[in-house]
């Protein structure tokens, strides 16, 4: 922050002042606590803390390394390469890279888009929330002790992070960090620098864009079935919302905006209905192969990530002209921005060429609408999905070999069903197009040259074309108004949980478990808070009334609510949230007070997120972006291909003591939440470990005995038993579950020996500890009475 | 020539299960000081339960993660059923301070049967790479070959086949 | 650079001034050209103009990609894994994944440098780099058009480094980037930004300690046995050499420096020597483990980069306590910059504790000496290696399974050996010691637990402790006055070329190799430069006269000139060199211009690196650094792991056509340099090989003969036979080498069909072009005359 | 169970050499229809250079390697011997429009013999993952197992084994 040296003042050409040192105005809002825009070691001892209670777990998804030449090592066993690492050391540094790439991912992405946005608007843009959002930034202001004021402020976030990623990128190198422990701390880190990488990146859209908040805003389309076939169709596919704005806002100066369909999927796509309340959402990245495969985009506009990487072939294979409009993402096209837009239009309108890349934005609006209505007509007779025929004679071919069944991520029985089909009976296809994740492994093995993705998406037609639902708009951050009303009953424990869907769409068993999960939860009134891919597939579904979940129940950060927080750096805000609950509700100053504020929500705050999907390195770091802050993760079964889990051991109660601000002494917890991440095979599985992760140690007695009614159901409704911890949640008779209260002291007195006053029906002996309501708990030394 | 395992590209390394025949995975199970099962999700295909029940009737205890205790309960079997989380539960095989559900100790070999592929593959790889010492083995009878076990059957495609194999295990206890 | 807002004025605390927008002055040394603080899409023409000249070729090193939790994807054969990408593009993903780890070491390094550097000395310290240097900093200078000043100028580097990287490793994410070729751009890019953060971290360095410069720095000692065993020995460990000189200060200060050993392995060792002559040089990365097996160190201090995971381990087996310095490399070690040294010095020394991080500098200084001075005491009669008796006894209980070669990278015959010393003989044991790359894996998997290690160096003993050698300090960046000598010869081709020996210490034979090519090329009076592991390893062997490589050959640059540029970071002093020849000589601007100097470099100046051990992702960046400047680099068997190299195609001469800046003119040129990068098997393979890099479309007659002879000379000697390409080179009889001019005419008319006038040995027919002193070549259509 | 790689960690994935008897590699060099004998550095070992000069002169091309062309020359066998080096010609391996040494086109059958393990090894990985339509074969008959390559031998530790062994895949030509 301080600058030296001459400069010249604008308006003063010839004065030249000689400024000693450049404070920049930055009013006292709140007194500097002790780890502002921190290294990793200042944290340290706060990600040691997590891991030492929550220690790795490794399951190596490969038992070599290939990182450098001396490899590849054989490091099975916990054997120690050719630098002297071993097993655990690389699983955890493994895992460092992943974070790294996910982090950079969403720096990388909010960086250019900054850049972006000061070219269009100026970086004096203001902060301006609206009247119910005072904490504005509550990550940035918490980590780097920074309240942005204008858009070009968030810059000094992209500058924290950039310099933290090279530190953290640099620690991953051959012969650098050699414990599995610091591998870890420093993923830590890098979750945290994610988190604030996409806070930042999603508020200078929010502001820039002049995004919608808070509960009240409207239900847009969602599904196949709401693009209008009549129209000319763009499909935008990715996380950069930047060109797609740029088409729209095309589309309304001429006066074509109802003559065009904007079409996305992924981010890009809920994000372009923060900007345009009439682009449809297509769906999630699970989408994007089949969407792209019925050819009806007439032109495809791809941004950055969640892009698949043959996206220029596939388009290709349905004459669907492509623009790539992204420096991360240009495979290998020629860059077409200097280029006249009529020239451009042309070569891809003959044919000429297929894709090109354009990456000035307003050369894309230019070219894609006026490409789009000619496509439109270029392509009407294209059939891109099997004929009858074809389809028939697709399925005679079919070998039964099965090696499509062995490259699909699913192990799906395409075979059995290609059998069928073959029969006559195209009903078991059809059932795995909703469990297909659409990833076309299975046809780079079929040795017949079946287009299966096509074959299964033709049986499933009828079922796709009718997809019509609706999706609220991603509403960005939880106002501070909301987090007045619910701070109190969520920290007591009253209102039972927040639970957030977030993540990616690689789901063991097809779309429909996030819809599960959400409305599970909603219905028993904890607040579910969805984005991405999530947020996009749980509209996929109806009740028995025919709602969607967004029409089902209400959107504001309430209890029972569902609300869409937006894309995948909205995620963000769920962080947010929990951060003002202590900022807010709790008065705890923010700045530079990141352990204690993550302190604060590990100790009182009672959410879990579920990234039932979880594919992508940046769900890897927002994952552990989401732990650092206090929040547990629960991950499908394809998240054991992290290759880390971090399992409390709830048969080591020495890891439990939490210190009580209060007095100082250390006080014996029972495990809540008693692990950080850790993956279920199942969302029956995972429902009742959700509402477990709920718990926290302040809970008050009314509070936990809601918590625990919920699990206890859970546990009997989906497990047909209940876990046998649970009685360590209880901590008086208060605690139990009203209803059946009696029958559980029964059972504590019966099979964990505790006793019993059947007179009064209260604990006389068992409990770990009794409730406490002073009790004020952290982990942190510096916060007790008397530290200095 | 290679045996490819159920998901082609889950290949460890150069430690990959032996290719075993029921019987000698049953004698293997039949000769562990402590053995356990544990199932998961798949458990509830093909009518594995039943098989798990044998099993579990022959004396060796079942860990039952996933939801598959609801089935055990509705079969009404859960003498030495143990419901738990997988992931927990492959951590405390990676332990020797681990007293088990019997607070008898740890497991020394650790059979699984109806468990996700991958998942499960990825639990075996951490029983593989930490319990070393003592050495404790992942067993699969799970209808795949599964590399990071100790010893695994083939990818089995035909259902009954592969049943008859769990039986030919059963009768080995 | 601009920055608006409300200041605060030192000195004039209650004026405040709103400044319009501040320029920091900056004079206006040179226009700025077309690509200053490039993106990669800026630069993109540059990177693909290499790619399709030197396109790349894969060695897949893993079939499989495991990097999301779609995965593990089978890629066998090019097939596209569930995200889309194909092998090709996968390899290329992973080389610049490597690329940015190396990238960020070495700029995570020179940042970290750079905030205690500040700290030290202020920001406000001169770059002073005497009478000889005028382009202080020719990278800075080309990529972001910025001459830096002062110490702190350099953040500029750092920032925009910092900033790229986020940028590149968000690209390797999955689902971005989808062509092999925009991967390999964008790993050029990276490689660009190496180099750009290497040259920032040694001047750093550079100006704050003062480091000297020029041909007449000193020769240090190096070598096993340098080290002065009867005295404390403290060993240093890494590439920052900031707690190293803060020792050496305080040895100084408390004049202890006579007292006690600074010994140093790595780049560490080399800057030390940089600093304070008395500094010894044990060696370079393959002599870590084995050095600390001797147990000679009393205290060890690892900083970071190139240090064995496992050191805490390996210290604590010969009882050397050890302090980590670095966060980087904690090792899950308690942090005791907080402390009184005193209690760390006791802890440490009574065994309490075997090791601690401090990361204050000053702390460590307070901390070492004392230390290491209690430690001699106390570690009089360790022993470390076997004695004779446990030598015995391992040695017959070797079961000869053989598991040890397997293990070994290099394939050592260690059970052979390990029998024929059971026999009696450690001769065959003894003779490994050379070539063993001292990594441990061995022992890993010996069932019998035989610390082969150590019974090797027991065998070898003598021969180690009599190591004792010279090297020439590091000496840093290549004068200008020395490039206005050079530059001339260099261009026209009369010099040969300059051969950099670079890299890590993975030698597929042994350390001689090095040692053999920088003699080899010495003595032919190429220009012969060398950093890090190579400047070390290659001083460890004497010619017939006794003397080493840096006692035999000048230390300038100049024609048979060895010139120890320094540690790793140094490197870039060479490509700076090479900027400096198209700055100095043929006065290109530089600010901007990286695209047209890089350009320059390919065409016209004669340098080829050569990474024969190349080990570390470092390596990777660096190498791809160097090609990216236009250099070309060859790399050891090894390399090969590196899965790519970019091989020219002499059989498609289409591919080498450049234009003539004069007119505009295609010229068809000879294939030179004919690949970027490159793996060779054996030295007697790439030392031909490396000649034949070194020539250029612009070598003049006397120049490409002096090339050409020493090519086919080269070859002859080696292999035995000529290329049968070497015609390709001959653009007429003047090109031809003098000596055997008659011959050569005879087999072209020969062997190849052209057409001699043997009166006047003139060549009629043949050659692809004829020399054209007129010729300018250069591959950018925007460098020629007209275009603007 | 597994054949082990020479580097054990040289575990490329689901596709990996078969294990073949000398006499099996030698029939597929006999059928091919432009077999290449490829050498390196290690052919100065062993005497293994007498070996490849038999299997030139029954008719296969050599490309010699590093630096294996002198110890051609001083043995004054340099007929169908053509000096490269190993990169650009692996690379030509992958390409269709490469027209060999005598310019009549790719080869088929490339057959790896004294080449440093690691080396080579990633030279047949290229060759398996690029040189695929039309499909052209590594085959090794080194002393080690090499998985990237189509058909190898297993690891060898006695050198006359191997040299015979060698033999036997000469007799075949
Ligand atoms: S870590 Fe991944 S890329 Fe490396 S060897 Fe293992 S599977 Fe292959
Ligand atoms: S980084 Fe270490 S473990 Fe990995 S290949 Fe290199 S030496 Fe082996
Ligand atoms: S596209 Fe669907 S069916 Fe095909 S491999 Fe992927 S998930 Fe399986
Ligand atoms: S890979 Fe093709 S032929 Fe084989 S079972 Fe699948 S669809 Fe049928
Ligand atoms: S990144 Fe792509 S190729 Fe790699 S595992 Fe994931 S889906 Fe497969
Ligand atoms: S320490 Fe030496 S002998 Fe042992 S495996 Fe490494 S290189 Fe081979
Ligand atoms: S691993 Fe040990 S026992 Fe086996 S050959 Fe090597 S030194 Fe001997
Ligand atoms: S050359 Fe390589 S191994 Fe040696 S010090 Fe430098 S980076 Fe480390």
């Amino acid at each position: 922050m301080a600058k030296e040296g001459l400069f010249k003042i604008g308006g003063l050409e010839n004065v030249q002042i000689n400024i000693g040192k450049i404070v920049s105005e930055e009013d006292e809002w709140e007194p500097m606590g002790p780890v502002p825009c921190p290294e990793v070691e200042d944290m340290r001892h706060w990600y040691m803390k997590l891991l030492d209670r929550y220690p790795p777990f490794y399951a190596p998804y490969c038992d070599m390394c290939c990182l450098c030449t001396f490899g590849k090592c054989d490091l099975t066993g916990n054997k120690k390469g050719a630098c002297g690492l071993d097993m655990r050391g690389q699983q955890a540094r493994f895992v460092l890279i992943a974070c790294c790439m996910g982090a950079s991912a969403h720096c990388g992405h909010g960086r250019h888009m900054l850049h972006s946005l000061i070219d269009m608007f100026g970086a004096d843009v203001p902060v301006d929330l609206g009247t119910q959002i005072n904490v504005e930034a509550p990550i940035m202001r918490t980590v780097i002790g920074v309240k942005p004021k204008v858009l070009g402020d968030f810059a000094k976030a992209f500058d924290y992070v950039e310099e933290q990623i090279a530190q953290m990128m640099d620690a991953t190198h051959t012969g650098q960090e050699g414990s599995y422990l610091d591998y870890e701390a420093k993923a830590y880190h890098v979750g945290m620098l994610d988190s604030l990488a996409k806070e930042a990146s999603d508020m200078i859209q929010m502001i820039a864009f002049k995004y919608p908040m808070g509960a009240d805003v409207p239900l847009v389309d969602i599904g196949v079935g709401c693009v209008d076939t009549d129209k000319p169709i763009i499909l935008v596919i990715g996380h950069n919302v930047i060109p797609s704005v740029a088409i729209i806002d095309y589309l309304d100066e001429h006066d074509m905006r109802d003559l065009v369909e904007v079409a996305g999927i992924c981010c890009t796509a809920i994000d372009n209905t923060r900007y345009d309340f009439k682009a449809k959402v297509v769906g999630a990245i699970g989408r994007q192969l089949r969407f792209v495969r019925s050819g009806v985009a007439d032109v495809i506009v791809v941004d950055e990530q969640c892009i698949r990487a043959d996206i220029v072939e596939q388009a290709q294979r349905v004459q669907a002209p492509l623009i790539a409009t992204n420096n991360k993402a240009l495979y290998g096209l020629p860059e077409r921005s200097g280029d006249p837009a009529e020239e451009i239009i042309e070569d891809l309108a003959s044919g000429k060429m297929a894709a090109v890349a354009i990456l000035d934005p307003e050369k894309v609006a230019e070219v894609v609408p006026k490409l789009a209505m000619i496509m439109k007509n270029k392509r009407k007779n294209i059939r891109t999905l099997p004929s009858d025929a074809e389809q028939k004679e697709y399925a005679a071919r079919c070998y039964d070999c099965g090696n499509c069944v062995l490259a699909c991520p699913q192990g799906l029985p395409i075979d059995r069903a290609m059998q069928e089909l073959a029969a006559g009976n195209p009903e078991p296809m059809s059932i795995l197009f909703d469990k297909c994740v659409g990833c076309g492994r299975c046809e780079q093995v079929c040795k017949w040259e079946i287009p299966i993705v096509d074959v299964m998406q033709k049986t499933a037609l009828k079922q796709v074309k009718s997809e019509k639902f609706k999706m609220r708009v991603g509403r960005g951050p939880v106002l501070d108004t909301e987090i007045r009303n619910v701070g109190a009953p969520l920290v007591l424990g009253t209102i039972p949980g927040v639970i957030a869907v977030v993540g990616c769409g690689n789901y063991p068993d097809g779309t429909e478990d996030v819809y599960k999960i959400a409305r599970e939860f909603a219905l028993r009134k904890y607040i579910v808070v969805a984005t991405g891919c999530g947020a996009m597939d749980m509209a996929l579904y109806r009740n028995e009334e025919g709602e969607t979940i967004y029409e089902e129940f209400p959107g504001g950060f309430e209890a029972g609510g569902v609300v869409n927080i937006g894309s995948c750096v909205s995620n963000a805000h769920i962080h947010g949230a929990a951060i003002k609950v202590a900022s807010i509700f709790a008065r705890r100053n923010l700045r530079g007070n990141m352990d204690e504020i993550a302190d604060y929500i590990l100790n009182r705050v009672g959410a879990a997120g579920v990234a039932w999907g979880a594919m992508s390195q940046k769900a890897a770091s927002i994952g552990t972006g989401v732990e650092v802050w206090g929040v547990p993760v629960v991950v499908g079964p394809h998240g054991a291909k992290y290759r880390h889990a971090h399992i409390g051991r709830k048969d080591d109660l020495t890891k439990w003591d939490v210190y009580n601000m209060r007095d100082g002494s250390k006080v014996r917890c029972e495990p809540a939440p008693e692990h950080l991440i850790l993956g279920a095979e199942t969302v029956e599985e995972a429902i009742p470990l959700l509402a477990r992760l709920c718990m926290r140690p302040v809970d008050n007695p009314s509070g936990r005995q809601i918590k625990l009614t919920h699990y206890m159901d859970l546990s009997m409704k989906y497990l047909g038993a209940y876990h046998d911890d649970w009685p360590i949640f209880v901590r008086s008779e208060t605690d139990l579950p009203l209803a059946r209260k009696e029958e559980y002291l029964k059972v504590l007195e019966k099979d964990y020996g505790w006793k019993i006053d059947w007179d009064s029906k209260k604990i006389l002996e068992g409990p770990l500890r009794k409730q406490d309501p002073q009790f004020d708990p952290t982990n942190l030394e510096r916060l007790l009475k008397g530290a200095e | 020539m290679n045996t490819i395992p159920f998901d082609p590209g889950c290949v460890p390394g150069p430690e990959m299960a032996r290719l075993a025949d029921p019987r000698t995975i049953g004698i293997a199970i039949k000769r562990a000081k402590r053995p356990i099962l544990v199932v998961g999700a798949e458990i509830l295909k093909d009518d594995l339960i039943d098989k798990a029940i044998e099993i579990g009737k022959k004396g060796t205890p079942i860990a039952a993660t996933a939801h598959s205790m609801k089935t055990f309960v509705e079969k009404g079997y859960t003498d030495n059923v143990f419901m738990c989380n997988m992931h927990p539960l492959a951590n405390n095989f990676t332990r020797n301070d681990w007293m088990g559900f019997d607070g008898k100790g740890n497991y020394d070999v650790i059979v699984f049967l109806g468990v996700t592929y991958y998942w499960s593959s990825q639990m075996m790889s951490a029983v593989k790479n930490f319990a070393t010492n003592p050495l404790r083995m992942a067993v699969s009878i799970d209808r795949y070959y599964h590399p990071n076990a100790k010893m695994s059957f083939e990818n089995i495609r035909d259902t009954e086949q592969f049943k008859s194999m769990v039986d030919e295990v059963i009768a080995q206890l």
